[in-house]
């Protein structure tokens, strides 16, 4: 009986961050195998999501609300990764948004954008 | 009067939930793209509307409820024309109704 | 477990119940659509279902009670992600390869990094304990000194304008960074093309949605007007500088999606675009600069006001401004140089299929 | 009943997320986003109610708001070169014209 309710707590406590670790290795897999630089893009974008969740799970409190002060509310979530994750959602669309202009730039030297015919154009033989 | 107004709330509630599973069920079972844009036209924006009418009975203070409003107008607004501007554009690009063509074959 | 765990044992009670449900529904939901994003080829489907990903990563946020990153991921992963997408793929192509390079390689390499993480999470402490150490360290003096230090509710933004000012500085310097690198890469010389040979190609797509047209024109006051709202109601409620900006932005880039682009570059000029993406920055950091020689640290505005309080309100109002002027341009830059290459690209086509 | 309503969001929300993923068309998985979107600002208008804190509205404001774009920003790509001429992938409903 015990042993099945630290399972069940183990399994509640820890399953945002299992989440976020098949979330996060999505994003590398996709990252690593597939040759599409916008394919790619959008695997960093999953990664990054994957950070995102990471944070804002762990500043989560049982029985807190959002931080923003109102009258009879003692309890609050953690403000310093909501913080951290706001302005890094907007520098993540600023930079993606660079790396998809790299992209157009590619396409229109090397005529595509698939990754091992970039690199056979680079160096062949 | 409080026990009144939380059973209609809780009729729209229900009624709007129970519509939007129909929507849900709708754009998934529906055999081709122009019956699926009608079922989820349809029931998309009633579901909404019935949903955010019963939170509105049930706001505790009045900028809640502006804000519901404008949201519920919103819905009201886009939702239509959206689905308006998809279904013009499918049928431009040449994607033909399904009935047309599978008339014959009972489909 | 073993007892080094910072929490007592997480006990599931009704009301939570279905907080913890939700919350695994919806991470449930992502890991489908990532892999269905890991299987797609159509470059349009995956970016459709980004789209979707943002939408419930929106909502998580949301059950989190992290309502200023909800509302900072609905206003980019509605408005400005999805679009900017999209334009990449009309001029890179929809379609992926099908070859993939060493497939087992990188599932062997994913799975063993996979299977360490979360080897390693099994020492982290229970989601949701309130003796983890990340809420033992700075968040209680943020919780219970902002109100008497800095005089808002909104901790968020009193955290991110006032206690972390020098943080969030440094990240608009990279958004406008970001900017200038992508203006340096996609800028395409306008003036070289005639004005009514871009505007017949930008009326061919656009003359014909009557009804959208006028919805737009009747929406897009009220998207700005609510992205005013949001700036300076970041104090009280969700919002800021941030997601003021980029909602704006996502106004501007309706009226050009549905009025054209060159009609919008004729409301607003992208040379005046530059300069306020500039000055966003500057005006963030001259807050800086007049706070240091008025005697106290960098971005300090205590000392900006005889009242100590009055100083942060007018610090923290200054630099929300600076900061939504910096995103809002440097989105629209973005959009006008990626729209502005598509045009050009096709204009380029046009002109050698005739 | 605010629970309820929850659970018939997120029912849906799974059935178009099907749809968005099965496709078959380009224009499928247009709706289903439409839809998803109207979904999520339902879910979020209804968590706020269910959290106890309904003032946070401001988010399934900008959701109504933004999702016009995202469906008008994907039409008016729509007509572009790129996904004029395709429909290699729309391989059940539409070929029988």
């Amino acid at each position: 009986m015990d042993a099945g309710n630290d399972w069940a707590a183990a399994f509640f406590g820890l399953y945002n961050y299992w989440i976020v670790v098949v979330l996060m290795m999505v994003g590398f897999y996709i990252v690593i195998a597939h040759g599409n630089l916008i394919k790619k893009i959008i695997g960093l974008t999953i990664f990054q999501t994957s950070v995102f969740i990471y944070y804002i799970s762990m500043g989560n409190v049982d029985g807190g609300t959002a931080p923003i002060l109102a009258d009879n509310i003692s309890q609050y979530s953690n403000p310093l990764p909501h913080v951290l994750i706001l302005t890094a959602i907007v520098v993540g669309i600023a930079t993606t948004a660079l790396g998809l202009a790299l992209a157009i730039r590619i396409k229109e030297s090397y005529g595509t954008i698939e990754e091992e015919i970039i690199q056979g154009m680079d160096n062949p033989g | 009067m409080d026990i009144v107004i939380a059973v209609v709330s809780a009729i729209f509630l229900l009624l709007g939930g129970f519509l939007c599973v129909t929507g849900g069920v709708g754009i998934l079972r529906f055999p081709d793209f122009y019956t699926r844009i009608h079922a989820t036209g349809v029931t998309d924006t009633l579901g909404a509307g019935l949903i955010l009418i019963g939170l509105m009975l049930q706001v505790p203070d009045v900028l809640v409820l502006v804000k519901l409003v404008i949201i519920l107008l919103m819905t009201l607004f886009i939702n239509p024309v959206a689905t308006h501007a998809l279904a013009q554009a499918a049928l431009k690009s040449g994607l033909s109704p399904l009935l047309q063509s599978k008339n014959h074959k009972g489909g | 477990m073993d007892s080094l765990r910072f929490c007592n044992p997480k006990t599931i009670k009704e009301d939570n119940a279905i907080e913890l449900l939700i919350d695994i529904v919806l991470l449930s939901f992502l890991v489908c659509i990532a892999f269905a994003i890991v299987r797609m080829k159509d470059l349009f489907a995956v970016i459709m279902l980004a789209g979707m990903y943002g939408l419930l990563s929106a909502s998580f946020f949301v059950t989190m009670d992290a309502v200023d990153v909800a509302f900072t991921e609905a206003s980019v992963g509605a408005g400005i992600s999805t679009l900017l997408m999209l334009t990449t793929i009309s001029m890179t192509g929809r379609y992926e390869n099908t070859t993939r390079h060493r497939p087992m390689l990188a599932l062997v390499v994913v799975f063993v990094t996979g299977s360490l993480l979360i080897y390693g999470t099994l020492d982290m402490p229970y989601f949701g304990s309130a003796q983890a150490p990340i809420q033992l360290h700075v968040a209680p003096h943020y919780i219970n000194n902002s109100m008497s230090e800095i005089g808002i509710p909104n901790i968020v933004t009193s955290a991110l304008a006032s206690y972390r000012g020098f943080d969030t500085f440094g990240e608009v310097v990279v958004i406008f960074t970001a900017g200038v690198a992508v203006w340096a890469l996609l800028m395409v010389n306008v003036q070289r093309r005639k004005n009514t040979e871009i505007d017949d190609a930008n009326n061919s797509t656009h003359e014909q949605h009557f009804i959208v047209r006028f919805v737009a024109k009747m929406l897009i006051p009220f998207i700005l007007l609510f992205a005013l709202y949001v700036q300076f109601h970041g104090d009280y409620g969700p919002g800021g500088g941030f997601q003021a900006g980029v909602i704006f932005a996502a106004a501007i880039i309706l009226y050009s999606m549905v009025f054209g682009l060159n009609t919008a570059r004729r409301v607003i000029s992208q040379p005046i675009v530059q300069l306020l993406t500039a000055a966003g920055v500057l005006l963030y950091g001259s807050v800086g600069i007049v706070s240091l020689l008025s005697g106290g640290n960098f971005l300090d505005y205590n000392v900006l006001s005889a009242d100590p309080i009055a100083g942060q309100h007018l610090g923290i109002l200054l630099i929300e401004l600076g900061v939504g002027c910096t995103v809002a341009s440097v989105m629209i830059l973005i959009y006008f140089n990626f729209s502005g290459r598509k045009n050009d690209r096709e204009l380029e086509e046009h002109k050698e299929t005739t | 009943m605010l629970i309820a309503a929850t659970v018939a969001i997120l029912v849906a929300m799974f059935l178009a997320m099907i749809r968005g993923i099965v496709g078959p068309t380009f224009y499928d998985r247009i709706l289903a986003v439409n839809m998803f979107g109207t979904k999520t600002v339902l879910f979020i208008s209804l968590i706020g109610f269910v959290m106890g804190r309904p003032e946070f509205l401001d988010i399934a404001i900008v959701y109504a708001l933004l999702n016009f774009i995202s469906v008008i920003g994907v039409l008016h790509f729509s007509g572009s070169v790129e996904f004029r001429h395709d429909d290699h992938d729309n391989s059940t409903v539409e070929k029988d014209s």
